[in-house]
């Protein structure tokens, strides 16, 4: 399959936007301490959300974890409110309830995150049953990360999810790392997507540094599932750049591994292809780039401008 | 006029979930054998739907609890109705990260944009002989989640009407049955109806002595009041129905009256939610009480399987009676 | 590998006796109503237990499941104890705590059994990671059904031991159901031996209703457990002959599939090919199936003599 | 003499496992980061054993909580002492059956053949900013299942004494770190000692008023007391230490004495561990009481991120001064 040119700088732009709202938010947080909570980037890894929802339409339903701003952002999630959540304000898109951690943004159909590491697959799960039962063409992604694959979840999520044929496409983010943990003290298994094989599900594995191919294989998911043939098992291979969180000094990671993975950054990977193809004028990225930032630093101010939810707005929001 | 019919608490269920399906295409059922059931038993709850409502509205699962639930949460956010099954009480633990911090949490942290209407149905109780593996009352680890109801009936009228309004209710609900009340049938009305959620019903009024206790005990509260009646103690009894919310008010107004507390249930004693109904008591009812609590539960010690420890594990008349009259 | 003859003898022994016990357990159930609870058999299945525990020496450790009986005769628990216990007798095992479904008998080797499906597994990676953690030339086995591999502890617990290299053999015993799901109800892999790849784990399909091909692949598994190159997982395909539980109509079951396996019942096929190679005389299966018989007799009067617990003794053995 | 250090509770439970670890081969710690961490910080628990003991006993897992607890259920059958690690309290919930229907009940099914020496530690706590999915404490849940002992400390040095009493003990013990304590050092004394589960802990004396708490609230208790002090009402603080077994006679001989009972904890109202405290009370020290019960709890409802919302689920000093002068 041809990946449309549009298509490429949608990519392009989101993960940029991505990129510059996750600089930021590393920056806030470590000099200027104003965002309670753990702070957990996905610096590095910004193909694998805008590959694959640049592969979804609009009404296509995706369920996020822990690590989820690219993945929202990618979605279509207003950078400002997402900005004032992680500050925890009540401008928030979740009221301050959520924080950084589970941001849910039902309007486009991300509407729920956890930071269950596992949390999203039968959620997913449930999503996709939902969109057969009621025969919508809709597809659930699910995104999770190489260590969430060894959870009892993913094995009962994508056992039933194969049996019933659900449209769902499982996103493996694998980063190298769970935790402090390298992938090969977590499981021996060389590719995550041969676990497919165990639920007679199509599983593949891309370069998940490369929005592209990511796009591809989410496309090809897509269609598979709306042609009722069920889930597939993507495995995107990437690298966590940073730390677990902004507080993990990565002292487990060799400092030559992060930097051949910075040479592989996703940005100019794709960047410089679409202007060596001459798709589009470099002064095309640095127009992105001033735009994204403008977009971010309008964030952060509304964000800091916001605020704080009243200490009794606590009390609310468990019942409907 | 009402016209009653004789059901098992089995068949009341299967009756509100015919009645929901019919009414409501956005409701599904699922879990291991709700469809095709090693159980060919009318008296069972989920008899007879696959044939009336067909395998994509009655699923039959893989035996994977965390699936279920988490197939109940996706699903009801997305705008269904889904009333799934846990086979039986210990097995809650496999499904309960799902359960709690999933359908009871997610809606609280969108800030209430996202919404779960869900019902998990649970199989509980002892007297069955099959174990502590089997039998392990835990309604009070739910009862403990924000974000969760918990319904529990006692009889089958009753659990017909809560479970109706369990399914339309907007939030997760957790639903226990006690199998011991799926083989006594009872009056139940045919018509349709509702009970409202988090509303206690006294099922005895009494001016002595108030219990407060909820579904396969109801029997046990009963019998012993007819019991203690004799001796000339009037017991009110205070069928809960819900644990959360909790009645709080009929609770109060009971023991303003009788100014005596016993609570009674199955679950072992130490953190049963037995302590939640003495503190809400001893909050806001203590100028009432004439004399000390007496809970009446089911020891600290996993259900045994043997027929005369399994015996001795349930709370019997016998054991509210000499609890009833230590507090006289 | 050749299996030895006595090999064979013993698993043919072990078989009649499990048979034995179950035919009876059934008759007392049915018409007696003498025994509380569920009553869950293994008729048919006896080549697994038989021929996993015929591999196994007696240091070796099994954790089973509800389907127990066959597993914990053939790893040499005194029927007398077990009878008595299903009977939820004082004289049982387990002091009538546990009734039939969680018989455990250290003295065997078989120190826990659980009901709650898929618990097993856990379990056994935890007695397999003492054995390598003490350096034991021991291993550990864990029975499953096929409908217990789609619990997630089956796949955290797969994973686990594959990563540590523990000393564990994963015992699949695929009866084709799970309660009244048949297989293809419940999964799509066609063999659940494939699942060991997803942990690149070795994975093996056997004809479960031919003990000596179950013994062979037990003691090559063991064999590398012990060499310290981990856990196998052996399927074992075999057929539940009778419901789920004896109060189970099996009305879900296909009458000629019932028959069908009837006929490839595991103990006339390896009993006539023993007589047939000369091995034993003929006699002798009739002399193994009178002393199981009695040994039958005797446990049940055992049982049925034995006093039950008193009450008051449900509130010991809680705590050390 | 008694040599006294300063240590936080992550630092003296890392000194406990330490001893506990030359002391016993047997002893042995699993988890995920228990080894190798994303903290790189000494006043984290399990800081440095993997140095001191190699990835022999310092095993590092995958993120699979049922197994890590199957782990600790299967090698303490077989004779080894397991301490493992959950990371939040609230994934309790994924290692739940392993725990409540195994680790807890196996023992009782074997009729008392095998035995389960196992410890599970719990990071806990609110107050980090990270949500109910980090946040929510469990331990009435705990509590509630027979065949487990809960511990929970409020100081560093009953830390200490207790995970190695802990370790030590023939049950499965649930061993629940708060974990905004790791970061306020205070006195430990040195050499090796043993503190006895199932003791509660005066930790302040006082003759009107009895607060019995646990784990990060005996701050807030303290704190309070120095309040109420100022105003002539003198709190005896009773510290439980451990939740199961329930050390009931010093809760009522304290009752007995000051006539007055606040139960303060941070886990939501309903269906909290203070339920059992009150019923325990109203059972067998109800002569004794002067005044109505208060609680002073966590609101129901789950925790939520946002600075001024996390600590509005707090309970603080002003809210257990305020109760206290409720009942006055
Ligand atoms: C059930 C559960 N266990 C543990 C944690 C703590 N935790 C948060 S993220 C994480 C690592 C997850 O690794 P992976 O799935 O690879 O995602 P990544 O962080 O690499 O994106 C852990 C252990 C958790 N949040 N949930
Ligand atoms: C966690 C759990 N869920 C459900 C059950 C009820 N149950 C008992 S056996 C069984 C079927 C298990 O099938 P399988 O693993 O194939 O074993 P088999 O009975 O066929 O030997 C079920 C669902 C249980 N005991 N535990
Ligand atoms: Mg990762
Ligand atoms: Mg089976």
């Amino acid at each position: 399959m041809e990946v449309p040119a549009n298509k490429k700088i949608e990519m392009l732009e989101t993960m940029i936007l991505s990129r510059k709202f996750s600089d930021s938010l590393a920056e806030l947080c470590r000099i200027e301490r104003k965002i309670p909570g753990m702070m957990i980037l996905s610096t590095g890894q910004e193909a694998v959300g805008s590959g694959v929802c640049a592969a979804l339409e609009p009404e296509d339903v995706i369920i996020t974890n822990h690590r989820s701003h690219n993945h929202l952002l990618a979605k279509g999630a207003d950078p400002r409110e997402l900005m004032a959540e992680i500050f925890c304000k009540k401008t928030g898109c979740n009221k301050g309830k959520s924080g950084t951690l589970h941001l849910a943004v039902p309007e486009v159909n991300a509407p729920c995150t956890t930071t269950v590491v596992g949390g999203t697959l039968p959620i997913a799960v449930g999503q996709a049953f939902a969109q057969q039962y009621k025969n919508e063409p809709r597809v659930t992604v699910c995104f999770f990360g190489d260590g969430a694959a060894n959870e009892g979840s993913f094995h009962e999520a994508l056992n039933l999810a194969a049996l019933w044929q659900l449209p769902v496409i499982f996103g493996c983010e694998n980063n190298l790392y769970a935790g402090a943990q390298r992938y090969e003290e977590h499981t021996r298994v060389q590719d995550m997507a041969r676990r497919a094989e165990a639920y007679d599900m199509p599983g593949v594995t891309v370069d998940g540094n490369y929005a592209p191919e990511v796009y591809r294989a989410a496309r090809e998911a897509r269609q598979l599932a709306l042609e009722g043939r069920g889930p597939t098992l993507i495995e995107c291979k990437t690298y966590r750049c940073r730390g677990h969180g902004e507080s993990d000094p990565q002292h487990y990671q060799p400092g030559d591994e992060i930097r051949a993975w910075q040479e592989k950054c996703p940005i100019p990977r794709l960047g410089d292809e679409l202007v060596s193809l001459g798709v589009i004028p470099s002064e095309r990225i640095k127009e992105m780039e001033s735009l994204a930032e403008k977009i971010v630093e309008n964030a952060v101010r509304f964000a800091e401008e916001s605020p704080y939810p009243e200490p009794h707005e606590a009390l609310e929001d468990v019942y409907v | 006029m009402q016209v009653m019919q004789k059901l098992g608490m089995g068949q009341a269920v299967n009756q509100a979930l015919r009645e929901e399906m019919r009414r409501d295409p956005r409701v599904f059922i699922a879990g291991e054998g709700v469809g095709v059931s090693i159980h060919v038993n009318p008296m069972f709850p989920t008899h007879g739907l696959l044939e009336e409502f067909g395998p994509g509205r009655v699923k039959d699962t893989p035996v994977s609890e965390a699936a279920i639930a988490g197939l109940a949460v996706g699903a009801a956010e997305a705008g269904l109705r889904p009333v799934v099954e846990i086979m039986f009480n210990p097995f809650f633990t496999l499904a309960s990260d799902m359960i709690v911090n999933h359908a009871a949490k997610l809606r609280y942290l969108s800030g209430g944009k996202s919404t779960f209407p869900l019902v998990v149905r649970i199989k509980s109780g002892a007297g069955f002989g099959a174990g502590c593996q089997h039998s392990h009352n835990l309604e009070a680890w739910a009862a403990h989640c924000p974000g969760l109801k918990v319904v529990m009936p006692s009889t089958p009228a009753d659990a017909k009407g809560l479970l109706k309004s369990s399914i339309r209710d907007g939030n997760p609900v957790i639903f226990i049955e006690h199998m011991g009340l799926y083989f006594a049938p009872m009056p139940v009305p045919e018509e349709e109806y509702l009970t409202p959620l988090g509303k206690a019903d006294i099922k005895r009024e009494g001016r002595n002595l108030t219990v407060v206790t909820w579904s396969g005990m109801l029997g046990v509260a009963m019998g012993a009041a007819e019991m203690l009646s004799r001796e000339g103690i009037e017991t009110e009894i205070v069928d809960l129905r819900t644990l959360a919310p909790l009645d709080k008010e009929t609770i109060l107004n009971s023991v303003a009256k009788t100014g005596r507390l016993i609570v009674l249930h199955e679950a072992t004693r130490t953190g049963g939610f037995a302590g939640e109904i003495a503190a809400v008591v001893m909050e806001e009812g203590f100028k009432h009480l004439k004399a000390p609590l007496r809970r009446v539960t089911g020891p600290d010690i996993p259900v045994p399987a043997s027929p005369p420890l399994e015996q001795f594990y349930i709370p019997d008349e016998n054991d509210l009676v000499r609890a009833a009259k230590e507090i006289f």
